[in-house]
This record gives structure tokens, C-alpha cells and sequence, in this order.
């Protein structure tokens, strides 16, 4: 890594103890095995796609660390506005595994009946909102809930997730202008993955990383290994405490890599080499954990195995339960436009019943 | 009963509303310090200070995004965009997001909010400062889109859509804000959305109108009254989602009917009601149904008179949908 | 003639014409190194180079602005939006600058340029990947809009909207991208803009639509020519400015019109169509103008099929409009 | 002016002489005339508007330096975007007044055909592109135009005059990002005139200043004291110069101040002091280069009395013939919509001609 950017662990799992945060056993099992959790779940989601079991998925594998450990420095009552990569902040903030998966198939059992296309999760009881596809929208929203909460005087903070690519879009502007005006208690969390689809980085930006941004909104930007959970959750740590504190937003670039496609409708091999692929996956961000987990003495082969079995049962599961549930009805299909239905959407469900039972 | 200015009124229900309700927060371009370019937020900043009437940089996507962040966080916050010709910066978050996000959540978040903007043309303002963009967002399903023609229908619809629990565009014709004054009760009403107005009786035409050419349209029925046709003239008042009923009861009765609008002919809100009544009244119809309308070119600076209906184009189209 | 997919027809106009004409450059996100998600650029990177197939950053913004400002300087830009879902954070310069530049300076500086975006549903992509929202564009004085539903037509409307002097909004239906097939000459051609295409000849009912419906709309007369009812099914092409003539005339023989779009009802297209043609002729109709739309929700992601218009709604609708 | 301000001359008329750009009399001159004439010009378009033969205008009084020395930085092949308040720079480039006033009047002699409201000014044939109101959009026009520029090979480079008020908006992040990936030979010309309407510049951004925006951009940012036109003239042809060599975009911000009001729909005293308005007033920068003249002794009493006499009787000259054209043709309406009138406009111009008839 390059000077600047913080690393706590570096690959071969030798870690700085100056720098460690030194988090208890249970907590570092915690993460790890969240990270496990997402592993898998990534893994099964694009196997199902390849089946033809789910029409679309956008894998993170790779970038784990990343939103784990970003996620984990924040307490339940903050408020989450994902992207949509984002799947371990999701398990571990406490959406169920078999939520993710209906969402994905859009059935009855989905919180939000089965209205969104992939990767659209989100959970009101837990502080997540549901992300959306339009790219930079959750940023400004972000400022705005957190604007929302000081002049409510909750002590909470909100945190935006979102990508390099979305760092040209309008709304990073926008977002980070109304954060640093109003000192609102946001982290901006760019997940910077090499890649906005197959465009690179580099077509992104013309100054030479993310977290200098920041300097233009008068901003603390720092830069951390993506791949390093220890070194984002410190990063994060100290952006939310000087947010709850008063002391305004941060800009932060977690260093990572996609390692997956973008989506499974997604060929990487035209825009990008195996050999860069493969140099990052030596970085590998649970590799890294479990390193230093056992360089300290907190976790074994036995552990590992039991864990990994765990989760493929608990994946399976999920998905075997979602699978079975049915369709919405058609007549979800015309709720939630409005709290009460018009009555011009009234003679459309009337409509709509008609034809289904010819159908 | 107090009588009030279009732009007063607003900036009534405004201040009755904060007073009862600490959610409520205002944002926008120059609406603190000095009270918004035409005056509809006077005096607020000074009684509920400045984290309640915000002065926000100057960025329409960062009104709008931050006003629904706040919303979802459970504030109700009124926007106002300085003019309806600068809300297409955040196009993409009303669009996208605003008019979405109940549906998209399965009705867990709600966006809680107003878009105050003032509309139209008849000061002079040419094509930044005169658009009737309603269509745009009278064809987004999840907005809902109100127009006010009187200073009692602006206080009591804008009551009203701060008390709505779905996001509401609320258009203010700017040329009333000070041309039209009305009696307006002190304190609480509200004018239920969804409901247009019938402000005539009539027997021979039906004239469906809304905001500013309300006023062209009750002229020209006077004048047609006069010439013997008895015309009716209903204010949609609510632009979505319309009243069906209204108009459909009308067009029974009339038979006959004429849409006055200053928005662009091709897909105004008339299109639409010409259909609706097509699918719903068609065995009453005894005439084609009339569009007096603004015409398909940008909103012209110097030649304003020309591009907006008034009240002969109206009394005329009246009288060949009359004697059709 | 070489038979082609839709999405073919369209990366062949895009390459003759910037082998022919220099001032030709192509921008947007993923179409130069990747050949564009839906591969409509293929190889034109590898063929024109990275000065004339431009990655951008990811902004609709600045892929219009930039472009646009491309176009005044004389070049001939085609960006491309990923999805017409995502072209709203560049609809204020669509609106306010692209559609107004040539009348706002007196026709001394014209946009010349086109964007290109898919649009519709089928294709399993919810809210955000299958919208139809063509009512904005067409409701935009100033803008071209056009929608192919065959690979003839993609390439030859592609062409006509490439050497346009008005900016035009070209939407291809995604779902057609690679299941319709059909013969497109090599070379030189062009299917003029503003022209609709009379697919079927028939007696009963007219059928007026576009894009992707267009298929169900031939797939619906058909089934009703097995029944006995004759069905004219015109295909508009051009959303803007409309064929008014070639609707008429049809209405004039059939007396009867059904019109299918998977567009939202409210303002969708068909409300301009069912008031036209109540204006232009009223005394020809002998049935209710009916629509057979989109619902007025978001895009569905799980029942786009009970969303979207099929052949059974449509063939229904012309039952019953034949039969009233 | 504090440090890192680039100042050549100060509010006495002292001037540095290794900084000076030691212009040629004639050129100072012609500098000189057009900032009277921007004045003159001002402050006859206000008295019109208060008489009621104007409906709306928006002065540049006090702005005059910083936007004619940018302006006359650039070659007569150079493009210029600007926003709507640097008359002097439409004066400067050739804009006859006479037209100027049409287009206020929105007469049948404005080559814009009357259609537009205040202060939309431009020419092709001067490679002006005419303002228009939304905040912003010229910003990514420039960095287009000067990319086409580019790609023709042409020599050229764009600059895009803005506000203050202007660096929130979204296309100034979208328009320096094209800018700095693509090296855009663009300058983006900032006035920071203090304002945006009512709100004070400190509203718009939580960084110290503007320039230093120019580093999240990985592109060169400076300060220049906007009421001393030659240092203006001085920075603004350096970042010409870097550009015409490749060598990529430059942020300028001008520190000047708004003496007028926004419009002469703006009362001012709403959301300032008048002694804040007296303080700027001191450092005019009109004033400014005629202390510098007469300090090198290139100009007198006599030469100015001579010029404000001419400048008025031009202006009331321009005024005289625009306020005596009639209003644009009804067909005129209906034109240049498309390049061909559809059917549907042609139908709606007769239905305007017969309803005109009537009026
Ligand atoms: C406004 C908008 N434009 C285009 C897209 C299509 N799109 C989806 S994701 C994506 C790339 C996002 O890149 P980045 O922000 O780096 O996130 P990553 O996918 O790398 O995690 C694009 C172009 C979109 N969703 N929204
Ligand atoms: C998108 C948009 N929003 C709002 C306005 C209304 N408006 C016109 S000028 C202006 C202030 C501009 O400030 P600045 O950029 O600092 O330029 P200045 O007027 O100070 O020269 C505003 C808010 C507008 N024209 N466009
Ligand atoms: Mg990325
Ligand atoms: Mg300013």
C-alpha cells in the first residue's frame, strides 16, 4: 500500500500493535465470520443465476472487509444507505438471510413484496434504507437524514456507501457541499473497487485518488486498506466519533478490489487482465483476518470448517424457503403507489384481475 | 374574514403550520435571510430562525435530496424551488427516488414532503421563468400535483399537502400571488386534495381549467353567458390524481366540453382529460372535445401575449363547441 | 440482404455512418472498451479508436452536456445513456438547453446530436430497467423522438436521426435487441423521421402503437383476423413529431381505435392520440378511443407480465372496440 | 488582499512592477473604454427599467475588471460561455450595444428574435454562445466545445464564466471532472462576487475558498484580486496559455464584489449592510486602473470627461434605435422550434395568426 493509506494487517496477516485496535475474541470472530457468511451467500446467489434459479445478482466478493468493517463501527440506531454491494453490512447489521434471498426472487415473503430488481435491500427496523439503482442518490439522502437528526437532537450519525464510479456524479457534489455547509454528522464511504463496470478509475477522477476530494469541501479525507477490516473499522471509528461529536462529515476511500463481475451480466475479460485479477486475490480481505486471527492463537482449522459448513446449511436453507414462497398477489402490484389507492389505480387492479384470469 | 393575496395566504399556511407542527422545516435558494424572491416565506426565518427556514446552497438536486433525507428521517419538509423552470436538477431524484421510494419499500419508508415552486407565465419572464411543466409530473406515478387558483384554495391545498402523507408538487401561478385576492379564515382548514371545484353552473359547455387561466376562463364564460351559452367552469385544483367524477358528472350534464390550460398542447393535461372523457362519456359527447392550450414552442419572452390563451381564444372556442 | 438482430441493425448504422462522416463521435459509459452492456457499440473502439468511442466517467450529466457542447462546436455526438432509466440527472439540460438552444438563439447555434437510450420492459429488470418514459421527451418542444421496433427500421431511423439537424431522442426497445430479426440492406438508407408505417391493412379497427407493442400488436390482429375483425396496425415510429395524418386517414376508413403502449396510461402517448384524434375526427369515431397501457406503479419487477401489455388485453380491447 | 490572492495593482494605484503585464497604451486604453462603457451601459439599463421601458435587468457594476480581463485574455477565435453578468466582456468581444439593448427589449432587430428574457446574450460570429438562465449548464458546454475543439485539432480553448453561487451546483463537479480525465483545454472562471442572490458565499461552500476546489480535480487553482484588471488579465493568460499547450484546465476565482443589486428585482438592503456595500465600493475597479493610468501618467481630466460624454451618447444612441423596432412577427413564434416547422406548429401558427387578428 502506498504511503497515506492505513493498513493495520498487512497480507501475510503481521499486524502493527501500536495500530491494532484489539478487539475482543467474540468481536473478531464476529466479523469473520460475517465475512464467511457473505462469501457464501455471493458464491450460491451466482450459482443460482448460472441455473437460472434468479435472473441477476452483483456479487462483492473481494471487497468484505470493506463494508464489514465500516458497518461494525457504527451502533444499530445510525442509519445505513447502502449501494448495493453491500451484502455483509446487510448480515451483519441483522437482515435475515432469508429476507436477501426473496428480495432477490421478488416473492410475498419480501418485505417490499417482490417490486425491486437485485441488490435492493434495505430494513427500517434495523436503520437500512433500501437502496435503489440510480447511482449517487443515496448521498445526498444520507446528509439529509443526518441534517434530520440534529435538528432532532439524536446523537446518531448516517453513513453513505458508494463506489469510485460514483464519485462523478452530481450528487457526490452536491452531497458533500450540503454536509460541509452544515456540519451534518454523514461518512461518506467510497468503496473504491478499480472499477465503475468496466471503466477504470482513473477515467473517473483527474487528481490522483478519492480522499483528496475532500480538501474541496474543507473535509477530513483519509484513505485505508479496503482489504484490511481491522484498519477500515479504525478509520470509521474515528469518522463517526468526530461525527457524533459535533465535529462534521469525512470522506473516506477504502482501497479494494472487485474480484467478481459486476454483475452477472458482466464479462470481465474484456476489460480487464487475469493477471490483475489474480494479484488481487492475493490480497484477499478474509484471507488477511484469518491470518491475523491465527497468528494470534484465536482460530483453527476446525473452526474454519465448522464455520464454512454452517453457512452453506444456513444459505441453503434460506434459499430453500424462498424459493417455495409464491408470487405477490397482483393486487400488491398497485399498493404503495399512494398510502390510499386513487381510484384511477382502483379501475387498473380491476383491469389487471380481469386479464390475469385469462392469463 | 381577513382578506389575502395569493402569495400571502401561502405564506399563511406556512406559519400556522410550523406553529403547530416542529417537523416541519422549510429549505430553499434565498427564502431565510430575504424571505424568497416573491415573498412567500416573509418573516419566517425571523420567528423560527434559521434550522427551520434553511438557505441552501444553490443546487436543486440538494434541495431536494436533502429535503428527503429529511423526510425519511421523519421531518416534513417543504421545499420551495425558486422557479418550476430550475426543478429539472432534481429531476432524477423525484422522479427516481421521491415518487418511488413508498412503493420501492414496500410502504416501510415514506417520503413525507411538499415541493412548493412557483409556475406559469404573465410576467413577463420568458422560457426560464415561465414553464407549465405539470406533465411531467402528473405522469410520474407516486407524486401527487396541486394547483391553486384563489388565496382560499392556496392556504386550505397547501394545509392540506403538508399534512399528506405522499410527496406533493405544489404549483403556485406567480402572476396571482399578488393579482388575486380572497377572503381566507384565520387558523385551521383544509382543502381536501383530490377534489376539483365546480365554480359555475352551466348547461351548454364545460370548461375544465386550473390555476391562472381559471380566472381567463371565468371571464370568457361571463362574456359567453352574455352571448346566451351557459358554461361550466370546474377547477381541477388537484391535477393528480384527478377527479374523474367531476368532470365525468359535467360532460353528462354539458355534453360539450373545452380544456384551457397555458401548458404545451402536445401531452398537457388536457390530452389526458380528452381521453378520460372519450373512454368514460362517450355516448354523451355532442361535440369534439376542445384544447385551448399554450402552443409547442418554448414560452416566448417578448410575445407572451400571444402564447398564452386568454379570454377570446376561450370565448371563441366556446362558442364553435357550443353551436357544433 | 443479410438478416440482423435489432441490436445489429443499430451497431451497423452507427459504424457506416462514422466511416462516412468524421464529425461523428460516440459517448457514454462502457461502450468503448466493453462495446456497451448490451454490446451496441461492439467493436467500434477497436475500429474508430478512443478519441471517437469515448468511456466517460459515470455521469448522464456530463455525457449530455459534453456532448452538446461537442455539437456546437460542429462535431455530430451520439451518446448513449446505459439505460433511459438513468437519463434523468441530464434532463434539465435536455429540457432547458438541448431542446431550446435553437430557438433561444435565433437558430445560430444548433444541437446536432443524438442519444440513444434503451427503454421498456420484458426483459426481467423492475423499476429501474424497464421504463417507458417517452411522455417526457415528447412533451418537450424542441426534441425529436423516435422508437424502432424492427431491425430495418433501427438502422434506417438510426441513419435519418444521425443526419438530423434537431437533437433527437432515440429509444430502442431492449427487449427487441436480440429477439427480433429481419433483412436490412447493407449501405446507404434512411426511413425518414415524422413518418408512421402501416403494418397491417385492415377495415375495423385501428391499432396505433410503437416499439416492442408492436409485436403484440400483430400477434393481437392476428387472433382477431382468425375472429373476423379486420385490424390496421400502424407502427408510429416517430414519437415526435407525430404522423397525424397517417392516424387520421386510418381512423377515417376504420371509425374505431385502440391504442397500445407499455407506457403508464396517464399522459402515455395514447392520451395525446385519443385527443387528436377526437379533434381531428370526431364525426368518423363510432366507438370509445380505448387504451391498452402500462399501469400508472412503478415498473414491477416480479409481475411485469401482469404489468405490461400482452396479446390477450390487447385482442380483448379490440373485441370489444370492434363490438361497440 | 490576503496571501495566495495574486494582486498586480493595489487599491491606490500602486502597482508591482515585476508583475505588471506592461500593456501597450492603446491596449490599456481600449481596457479602460470598455469598463466605462459597461458602467455607462449599467447604470442606463437600471434607469430604464425603474421608468417602466424595461421589465428586468441585472447589472455588473463593481465586476467590471474581473470579467473584462479575463475576457480580453482570450483570442477573438477563443469560445466564450458566460453566465449573464459580464456585459463588459460582450462589449469587449464586439457585441454591437445596440444589439445588446434589442435583446433586453426582446425587439424584431435582436437576432435571438425577441425571444429571450434579460441578459441572454451572444454571437456566433464572435463565438459568444448565449447565456441562459439555469445555473450551471454552461459549465459542461465549455469543457464539450473545447473537447470537439480538440478532437478537430483546432487551437482553441473555452472559457466559461460562473458565480459563486454557481460552484454548488452539480455541472461545475461534472464539468471539472471531464475537464481533468479528458485535459480539456477549458478555463473555468469563477467570479466570487460574494453573492448568490441573498446568500453569502460562506453558504455555498465549507472549504476556505473556491480554488482550493481545483485540487479534488487534480487541476491547477488560483486567486486573483477580481477588481484589479491586470492581474486578472495576467492569471486568466497564463491558464490560456497552459491550455493552449496541452497542458489541461485551470479553476480561476476573481474576488470581486456585486455593488448593485442581483436584478433590479432585488432589494439588496434585505441581506446586507450598506457600509459592507460602502467597503467594496472603495475598491472599484474602475477606479483602480484610472489611478494606475494616471500614476504612469497615460491618462488625464480631460481624456476622461471626453469619454464618459461618448459612452453615454452611444448608449442613448443604442437605446434610440432598439426602443424604435417593433415587437417580432407572430410566425416568428413558431420558428427555428426544429429546423423544418412541423405540422402541428404550423397548425398552431395559424390558429395564433387568426386569434391575433381578433386581439
Ligand atoms: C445514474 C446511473 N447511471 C448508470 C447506471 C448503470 N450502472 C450501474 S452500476 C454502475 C457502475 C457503478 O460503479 P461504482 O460506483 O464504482 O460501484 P461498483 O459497481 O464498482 O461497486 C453503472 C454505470 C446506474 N445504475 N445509474
Ligand atoms: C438552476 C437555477 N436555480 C436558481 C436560479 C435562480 N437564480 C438566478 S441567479 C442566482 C444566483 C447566482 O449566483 P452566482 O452564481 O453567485 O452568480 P451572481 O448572480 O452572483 O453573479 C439564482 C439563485 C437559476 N437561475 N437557476
Ligand atoms: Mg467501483
Ligand atoms: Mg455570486
Amino acid at each position: 500500500m502506498s504511503s497515506g493509506v492505513l493498513q493495520v494487517v498487512n497480507q501475510e496477516g503481521k499486524f502493527d500493535p501500536k495500530l491494532d485496535p484489539d478487539l475482543p475474541q467474540s468481536e473478531l470472530h464476529k466479523l469473520y465470520r460475517t465475512m464467511i457468511y457473505t462469501r457464501v451467500f455471493d458464491n450460491r446467489m451466482i450459482a443460482l443465476q448460472r441455473q437460472g434459479r434468479m435472473s441477476f445478482y452483483a456479487p462483492c466478493v473481494g471487497e468484505e472487509a470493506a463494508h464489514v468493517g465500516s458497518a461494525y463501527a457504527l451502533k444499530p440506531e445510525d442509519w445505513l444507505f447502502p449501494q448495493y454491494r453491500e451484502q455483509g453490512a446487510m448480515i451483519l447489521r441483522g437482515i435475515p438471510l432469508e429476507q436477501l434471498v426473496s428480495s432477490l426472487f421478488g416473492n410475498r415473503n419480501d418485505v417490499c413484496k417482490g417490486r425491486n430488481f437485485a441488490n435492493a435491500w434495505g430494513d427500517r427496523s434495523l436503520n437500512i434504507v433500501n437502496s435503489s439503482a440510480p447511482v449517487g442518490t443515496q448521498i445526498p439522502l444520507a446528509v439529509g437524514a443526518a441534517m434530520a437528526a440534529k435538528y432532532k437532537g439524536d446523537k446518531i450519525v448516517t453513513l453513505a456507501y458508494f463506489g469510485d464510479g460514483s464519485t462523478s456524479s452530481g450528487y457526490f457534489h452536491v452531497g458533500l457541499t450540503f454536509a460541509s455547509v452544515f456540519k451534518a454528522p454523514t461518512i461518506f464511504f467510497c468503496k473504491n473497487n478499480q472499477y465503475a463496470v468496466s471503466v477504470p478509475t482513473q477515467r473517473q477522477l483527474g487528481s490522483e485518488n478519492i480522499a483528496v476530494k475532500a480538501a474541496g469541501y474543507g473535509m477530513e479525507g483519509v484513505q485505508v486498506d479496503g482489504n484490511d477490516i481491522l484498519a477500515v473499522y479504525r478509520v470509521t471509528k474515528d469518522a463517526v466519533e468526530r461525527a457524533r461529536n459535533g465535529e462534521g462529515p469525512t470522506l473516506i476511500e477504502a482501497i479494494t478490489y472487485r474480484i467478481g463481475p459486476h454483475s452477472t451480466s458482466d464479462d470481465p475479460s474484456r476489460y480487464r487482465s487475469q493477471e490483475e485479477v489474480e494479484s488481487w486475490k492475493r490480497k484477499d480481505p478474509i484471507k488477511r483476518l484469518r491470518l491475523y486471527l491465527e497468528n494470534r492463537g484465536l482460530w483453527g482449522e476446525k473452526e474454519e470448517a465448522d464455520l464454512w459448513k454452517e453457512a452453506e446449511d444456513m444459505v441453503s436453507e434460506a434459499v430453500r424457503k424462498a424459493e417455495a414462497a409464491p408470487l405477490p398477489t397482483v393486487e400488491s402490484m398497485f399498493e404503495d403507489v399512494y398510502k390510499e389507492m386513487s381510484t384511477a389505480l382502483k379501475e387498473q387492479l380491476q383491469d389487471a384481475l380481469t386479464f390475469h384470469e385469462w392469463g | 374574514m381577513p382578506v389575502l393575496t395569493v402569495v400571502q395566504a401561502i405564506n399563511k399556511a406556512l406559519s400556522e403550520e410550523m406553529s403547530k407542527d416542529e417537523s416541519i422545516v422549510l429549505l430553499g435558494e434565498d427564502i431565510g435571510v430575504n424571505g424568497g424572491v416573491f415573498r412567500a416565506t416573509e418573516g419566517l426565518y425571523q420567528t423560527f430562525g434559521s434550522n427551520r427556514v434553511i438557505d441552501t446552497p444553490l443546487t436543486e438536486s440538494g434541495i431536494i435530496g436533502i429535503a428527503m433525507g429529511m423526510s425519511l428521517y421523519g421531518l416534513k419538509p417543504v421545499a420551495e424551488i425558486q422557479f418550476l423552470d430550475f426543478i429539472y436538477p432534481a429531476f432524477d431524484l423525484i422522479v427516481n427516488e421521491l415518487a418511488k421510494f413508498r412503493y420501492r419499500t414496500g410502504g416501510h419508508y415514506t417520503a413525507h414532503m411538499v415541493i412548493r415552486a412557483p409556475c406559469g407565465g404573465g410576467i413577463k419572464g420568458g422560457m426560464y421563468h415561465s414553464q407549465s411543466s405539470e406533465t411531467y409530473f402528473i405522469h410520474t406515478a407516486g407524486l401527487k400535483v396541486v394547483m391553486p387558483s384563489s388565496s382560499y384554495d392556496a392556504k386550505g391545498l397547501l394545509i392540506a399537502a403538508i399534512r399528506d402523507d405522499d410527496p406533493v408538487i405544489f404549483l403556485e401561478p406567480k402572476r396571482l400571488y399578488r393579482s388575486i385576492k380572497g377572503e381566507v379564515p384565520e387558523g385551521d382548514y383544509a382543502v381536501q386534495l383530490g377534489r376539483a371545484s365546480v365554480l359555475t353552473e352551466g348547461e351548454d359547455v364545460s370548461l375544465f381549467t386550473y390555476g391562472a387561466m381559471v380566472h381567463v376562463a371565468l371571464e370568457a364564460a361571463k362574456k359567453a353567458g352574455e352571448k346566451g351559452i351557459s358554461v361550466e367552469v370546474v377547477d381541477l385544483r388537484t391535477l393528480s390524481p384527478l377527479d374523474f367524477d367531476a368532470m365525468v358528472t359535467s360532460v353528462k350534464k354539458t355534453g360539450r366540453v373545452v380544456i384551457v390550460h397555458e401548458a404545451p398542447r402536445t401531452l398537457g393535461l388536457g390530452a389526458e382529460i380528452s381521453a378520460i372523457i372519450s373512454e368514460k362519456a362517450f355516448l354523451h359527447l355532442e361535440a369534439p372535445i376542445a384544447r385551448v392550450t399554450g402552443y409547442d414552442t418554448p414560452y416566448h419572452y417578448s410575445l407572451e401575449e400571444v402564447y398564452l390563451p386568454n379570454v377570446e381564444k376561450v370565448l371563441k372556442t366556446v362558442e364553435k363547441t357550443a353551436s357544433f
